[in-house]
């Protein structure tokens, strides 16, 4: 009875039908959707990777795949995981879905816009799938010339053009949450009322912007290096690599930012609403998103300590680095200071945010470590970074959007997700991510180097477990895929707001009509306002 | 609406300007300056930009926002040179090659 | 599987202690914010569990002492790693005076590695203990990274230009050598040994096999290439600047700058000679790129470098003093 | 839904058609920041090599017609002022000036764009392309690389400008369009408006590329 009262209610899934309504939408809504999709496909094709990737080096001596191939595995790992997967993932799906309605908007400021973002990225996808199965690259997602340039005989330029297009894909969506957070708010929606999320998006959308189009020209030139042999980058001629590095990480050190900015975004909603407090010290978390935004981009050069690159300019480069250490820890001090003598629920969510913090934590300490100077000439390019840079993409990306995805799951689909198997992956994930990564720190610091098809026996205990690791979390995160489908047809009805949460957008039905809001709403609050969210509900009983 | 309309006579003012400013640049870069050819060279090419952006962009009649839009990507494109100038000047310093 | 569990590198370097003490202080740091931040959130999740869906928290009033405090607190501490951290980048970067020059060209996939006594050896480097020892590096192809795990440094080698990794090795010992900066197909296979040897076990290594100094075969391909032709090297006038006594010295160009006439200098002289020509001279030097390898150039630096006797060079403190000010003298 | 004013050109997210010009506005003004990015990284690569090859940049720079260069400056510069009247026409609403304009915009960047191709194709025909059969008179046998480099980085720079302008001529053959089918009014001109910020700011990376490029050491050659 009731699962059909939910049906017969119209809502964006709903309003029409057809493969056409859906790829020719401009809703946001159903757009994230068409991301949520994409990008589970991309991540589990990543996954695919890193998952031979882990079984190859399980014994020293290559035995899984050859020294060519493993060399196309981690580059198209890194590729389909960083521009396919972590960069849209928490903006395009969630951010897409929520923004606009955590502001009270009916849609995006360009929604056709955002349509055509979608479309970029599949094509870029597409580029890229292309480059896969016609041979694979083999570069490093990193595409270091002379190398990428002269001498490897693979699917370079394919490969480039689709992060090009997806590129301008990342800038489209920047380009429209900025706009939509500036033109769209509702009446009484101040900036200083905006939730953390949108905060976190704007500020990520700041980056995307300001950022992406580096990387854009840096493949332009690339591919123009290529085909025409234009020599800027060639020493024969006069040219300089290291220039290449520069151009390469003005957006590629940013671009970390675009992955885990967002999470940070998620992390304050979920602390909050399972804590049933506002976020302790509102104005400085929001701030500190904008000022690792900015602070991003003055630090690039702290991937370049041993490239050739002066000292002089390492000196900067690490000093800057420091800065950014700051707002990232204040943001954890902030969340671990909410916690203190609220209401806190144990949800999967909530268990998300608490692996997140830990393991942000973890990755942002060791961040200390690849920003010194004196110790990142040992540790460069070993095992250390990696372990170091995946505490942060997935032990912080992922746990985030992970957390973010079962948390507004209701809203999404109207029905709640079965909590028992969620509290299980959850903790799988957190187990398997930790023996993943960990034995990697250890790994790096005894100097096994990165992108190594075999390795000296002596590092094969660590590599053992670490691969071990890799199992258990792959385990992990095939479950929520499972759960949620299942969900979808006998998940228990959420109703419109299973958490007790403030945000604008749990003020209308569960899956949300069309245009989000029956009417524009009007806002009087603050954000996180659990006492007036209280009263009201008591108004509308009463 | 009330949008802000210019005289036809303040675009000619700017037209005539920017052509004048191109006869000046050619002129200028045909005396020697020393070091000051290229500062002129810029010099002038900013004052073309800004009368393009103030006048036939509107920028003088835009709001705050887009000022600061504007201004953020000139302080960005600062940043990109600025700071890989940082490594490519002081290559060189210590003396020991690479470093 | 004969593998034991090492969980920290050997310490073979002068360097490797002071990295080390480095790291323990970040470990310390780092082991006390996290266990920290861990033990507290556990402690509020457990104190302060949720009891009843009806019971509404008292929001807290941000603090501004306590943001200012969390704020500049760590800032204080990384800023100590900031300071520690650049004054052993510097001793890393800046090779004693005393250290002995040996050159490392990288390629797909090998280290070819050259003694000043004509010396040359494939994925192997032999060096004294506790003798300083710098290499300059450079590739033929692609960036390459000279790696010494037991040293704690390295460096990226790149084309076209020279790099420099310098140690000073404390133990007698076989160390790995890795190329730490993904180089192709076969960059797993970029490995080698680094031997630390006795002096006196050294020396006896030194004295078989080689084929001539460096600089004695760089004479030979003067000859051959005929440079003397427009260098005469009898300070006589000629087309090219005279070059005995040049070395280290600080050169007028005709472009109205300076460059100090070291080996990037030669090197960029030889292969792209039109990029800097010193004052008074034509640009006529054809460029022999494509003509001579990268062994043929270090060859030919080594016999120019030691047109300039040892005591006529400024030492290297002096000269970085002078180009850092542009021109004072000359 | 009753504060919403049906006109025919506001689209559904929006309240007011003042909300939705300002937010498109603004929208454009955000792709130019990302245009001035874009256009960055090569103007960072030419800092770097020009400071590095003063010389011979100096050189190859004298190659190119200072004259032409100047000349297509002054075309282009004509072509913002067409455009510019092309905004005011639609501003006070004669379809007919808007009409004029916008054609002599069209066919000024079409001049442009000619005269570009034609130094390109000079460049081809004299052995100015970066490639084994680059030569360049005048510089000698040594200083060919950073030659090419100079060529390398006129091609590339040129060439993207020379992209944005054909891109512009179609958003104005777009307009033309419009604007003949009398979809512009004094109250709703938005395109044309937004058309003309991405034409101006194509005109001010020429205003750059041009000293830039054909001026770097003309007092000496």
């Amino acid at each position: 009875m009731i699962t059909e009262a939910v049906q017969e209610r119209e809502n964006y899934l709903n309003t029409s039908h057809g493969i056409k309504s859906w790829l020719l939408t401009k809703d946001h809504k159903r757009i994230a959707l068409l991301y949520l999709h994409t990008i589970t496909f991309f991540f589990f094709l990543g996954g695919i990777f890193a998952t031979l990737i882990r079984l190859e080096l399980l014994t020293p001596k290559g035995s899984l795949v050859s020294a060519d191939t493993y060399s196309k595995l981690f580059t198209l790992h890194g590729v389909i995981m960083v521009f396919f997967f972590l960069i849209p993932s928490i903006p395009a799906t969630l951010g897409n879905f929520f923004l606009p309605m955590m502001i009270g908007a009916k849609d995006l400021a360009f929604p056709r816009i955002n349509l055509l973002s979608w479309y970029l990225l599949v094509i870029g996808g597409c580029f890229a799938m292309y480059a896969m199965l016609a041979g694979g690259v083999d570069t490093g997602w990193t595409f270091y010339v002379p190398y990428s340039s002269n001498y490897s005989n693979t699917y370079v330029i394919a490969t480039g053009l689709g992060i090009f297009i997806a590129g301008f894909s990342s800038i489209l969506t920047g380009l429209n949450f900025i706009v939509t957070v500036h033109r769209m708010r509702a009446p009484g929606m101040t900036w200083f009322r905006l939730p953390l999320f949108v905060w976190s998006n704007y500020a990520t959308a700041l980056i995307q912007v300001l950022g992406t189009p580096v990387i854009a020209i840096t493949l332009v030139l690339l591919i123009c290096e290529r085909t025409l042999h234009i020599g800027v980058f060639d020493p024969a001629r006069g040219g300089d690599p290291v220039l290449f590095q520069h151009l390469f990480w003005f957006y590629s050190h940013p671009a970390v930012y675009i992955m885990v900015l967002p999470g940070l975004g998620v992390i304050s909603e979920l602390v909050s609403v399972f804590a049933k407090k506002p976020v302790f010290g509102y104005k400085v978390v929001a701030f500190s998103s904008v000022a690792i935004a900015v602070l991003g981009f003055l630090v690039w050069g702290h991937h370049m300590f041993v490239s050739g690159q002066s000292v002089y300019a390492g000196l900067v480069f690490s000093f800057l680095s420091y800065f950014v250490a700051i707002p990232s820890a204040i943001k954890v001090f902030n969340w671990t200071a909410t916690l203190h003598k609220g209401s806190i629920s144990y949800a999967t969510p909530m268990l998300y945010a608490f692996g997140f913090i830990g393991l942000f934590t973890v990755g942002g300490l060791t961040g200390l470590f690849v920003a010194c100077l004196g110790v990142d000439v040992h540790v460069h390019d070993t095992y250390f970074v990696i372990a170091h840079f995946h505490y942060i993409m997935v032990g912080g990306t992922i746990m985030a959007y992970l957390g973010g995805l079962h948390y507004w799951w209701p809203k999404m689909s109207g029905r709640m997700y079965p909590e028992a198997w969620a509290k299980l992956s959850a903790l799988v994930i957190y187990l398997g991510f930790n023996l993943t990564f960990f034995p990697q720190f250890i790994l790096g610091y005894l100097g096994m180097p990165r992108r190594y098809w075999t390795y000296p026996d002596e590092f094969q205990v660590l590599h053992v477990m670490s691969t071990a690791g890799a199992s258990v979390l792959a385990v992990g995160y095939l479950m929520p895929l499972v759960y949620f489908m299942w969900s979808l047809r006998y998940g228990r009805i959420a109703g419109p707001n299973p958490w007790g949460a403030t945000g604008l957008e749990w003020q209308t039905p569960s899956p949300p009509p069309a245009h989000n809001f029956e009417e524009t709403p009007v806002v009087t609050t603050e954000a996180y306002d659990y006492a007036a969210l209280a009263a009201m509900e008591e108004a509308k009983v009463g | 609406m009330h949008e802000h309309v210019d005289s036809i006579k303040t675009y000619t003012l700017v037209f005539f300007s920017l052509l004048a400013l191109t006869a000046a640049t050619t002129a200028v870069a045909y005396t020697d300056l020393g070091p000051f050819n290229i500062v002129m060279a810029l010099f002038i090419a900013v004052l073309k930009m800004l009368l393009v952006a103030l006048f036939f962009m509107h920028l003088r009649h835009s709001t705050i926002l887009t000022k600061v839009v504007v201004g953020g990507g000139m302080l960005w494109l600062a940043i990109l040179l600025v700071f890989s100038l940082a490594d490519f000047v002081t290559r060189g310093w210590l003396p020991v090659p690479g470093k | 599987m004969g593998s034991d569990l090492p969980l920290f590198p050997v310490q073979a370097s002068s360097i490797a202690p002071s990295v080390d003490h480095l790291v323990y202080f970040l470990l310390t740091v780092a082991v006390f914010f996290s266990v920290g931040i861990f033990f507290t959130i556990f402690y509020f999740a457990v104190r302060y569990r949720r009891r009843s869906e009806s019971e509404l928290p008292v929001p807290s009033e941000g603090a501004m002492t306590l943001e200012i405090l969390w704020s500049v607190i760590p800032f204080g501490l990384t800023m100590i790693m900031f300071v520690w951290g650049a004054s052993v980048f510097f001793t890393i970067s800046r090779p004693p005076d005393d250290a002995q020059q040996i050159y490392v060209i990288g390629k797909q996939w090998m280290w070819k590695i050259q003694h000043m006594e004509g010396q040359r050896e494939i994925n192997e480097l032999h060096i004294p203990v506790g003798q300083a020892v710098k290499l300059r590096m450079t590739s033929e192809d692609v960036i390459h990274d000279f790696f010494v795990p037991a040293f704690r440094t390295k460096a990226d080698v790149l084309p076209g230009r020279y790099t420099t990794v310098w140690f000073k090795p404390t133990r007698p010992g076989k160390y790995h050598l890795f190329c730490s900066q993904y180089c192709g197909t076969n960059h797993y296979a970029m490995i080698g040994w680094v031997y630390v040897m006795a002096p006196q076990d050294y020396q006896a290594w030194l004295s078989g096999g080689a084929t001539g100094s460096l600089a004695s075969s760089g004479e030979k391909l003067f000859q051959t290439f005929a440079c003397a032709n427009c260098h005469h090297l009898s300070g006589a006038p000629g087309r090219g600047p005279d070059l005995p006594n040049l070395y280290g010295t600080q050169v007028e160009l005709a472009d109205g700058g300076n460059v100090k006439f070291d080996e990037d200098y030669i090197r960029e002289s030889i292969l792209n000679p039109a990029a800097k020509i010193v004052k008074g001279y034509q640009p006529i030097m054809p460029t022999f790129q494509g003509l001579v390898t990268e062994e043929n150039v270090l060859q030919l630096i080594e016999y120019i470098k030691s047109l300039t006797p040892k005591e006529a060079r400024p030492p290297a403190g002096a000269a970085a003093a002078t180009s850092k000010r542009k021109s004072t003298k000359q | 839904m009753d504060s919403y004013i049906e006109t025919p050109e506001l689209r559904e997210q929006f309240e007011t058609p003042t909300q939705q010009k300002e937010t498109s506005t603004l929208g454009m003004w955000i792709f130019l920041v990302t245009e001035i990015m874009f256009f960055g990284g090569l103007f960072l690569a030419y800092t770097i090599y020009r400071k590095e090859f003063a010389t011979v940049f100096g050189l190859a720079s004298s190659t190119l017609d200072a004259a032409i260069g100047a000349a297509n400056t002054a075309v282009l510069i004509c072509s913002s002022f067409t455009m510019v009247l092309a905004v005011r026409a639609a501003q006070i609403g004669s379809r007919k000036a808007l009409i004029v304009f916008l054609i002599l915009t069209i066919l000024l960047g079409g001049i442009f764009l000619g005269v570009k191709a034609y130094e390109w194709n000079q460049k081809f025909e004299e052995h100015h392309v970066p490639g084994p059969a680059f030569y360049l008179e005048g510089v000698p046998p040594g200083g060919q690389g950073p030659a090419q480099l100079f060529f390398s980085l006129y091609f590339t720079m040129t060439g993207l400008h020379a992209l944005h302008m054909l891109i512009g001529e179609g958003l104005m053959l777009f307009l033309l369009w419009h604007a003949y089918a009398r979809k512009y009014t004094p109250s709703y001109y938005t395109p044309v408006d937004i058309g003309g910020l991405y034409w101006h700011f194509v005109d001010i990376v020429w205003i750059f590329l041009f000293p830039l490029l054909y001026l770097i050491a003309r007092h000496q050659h």
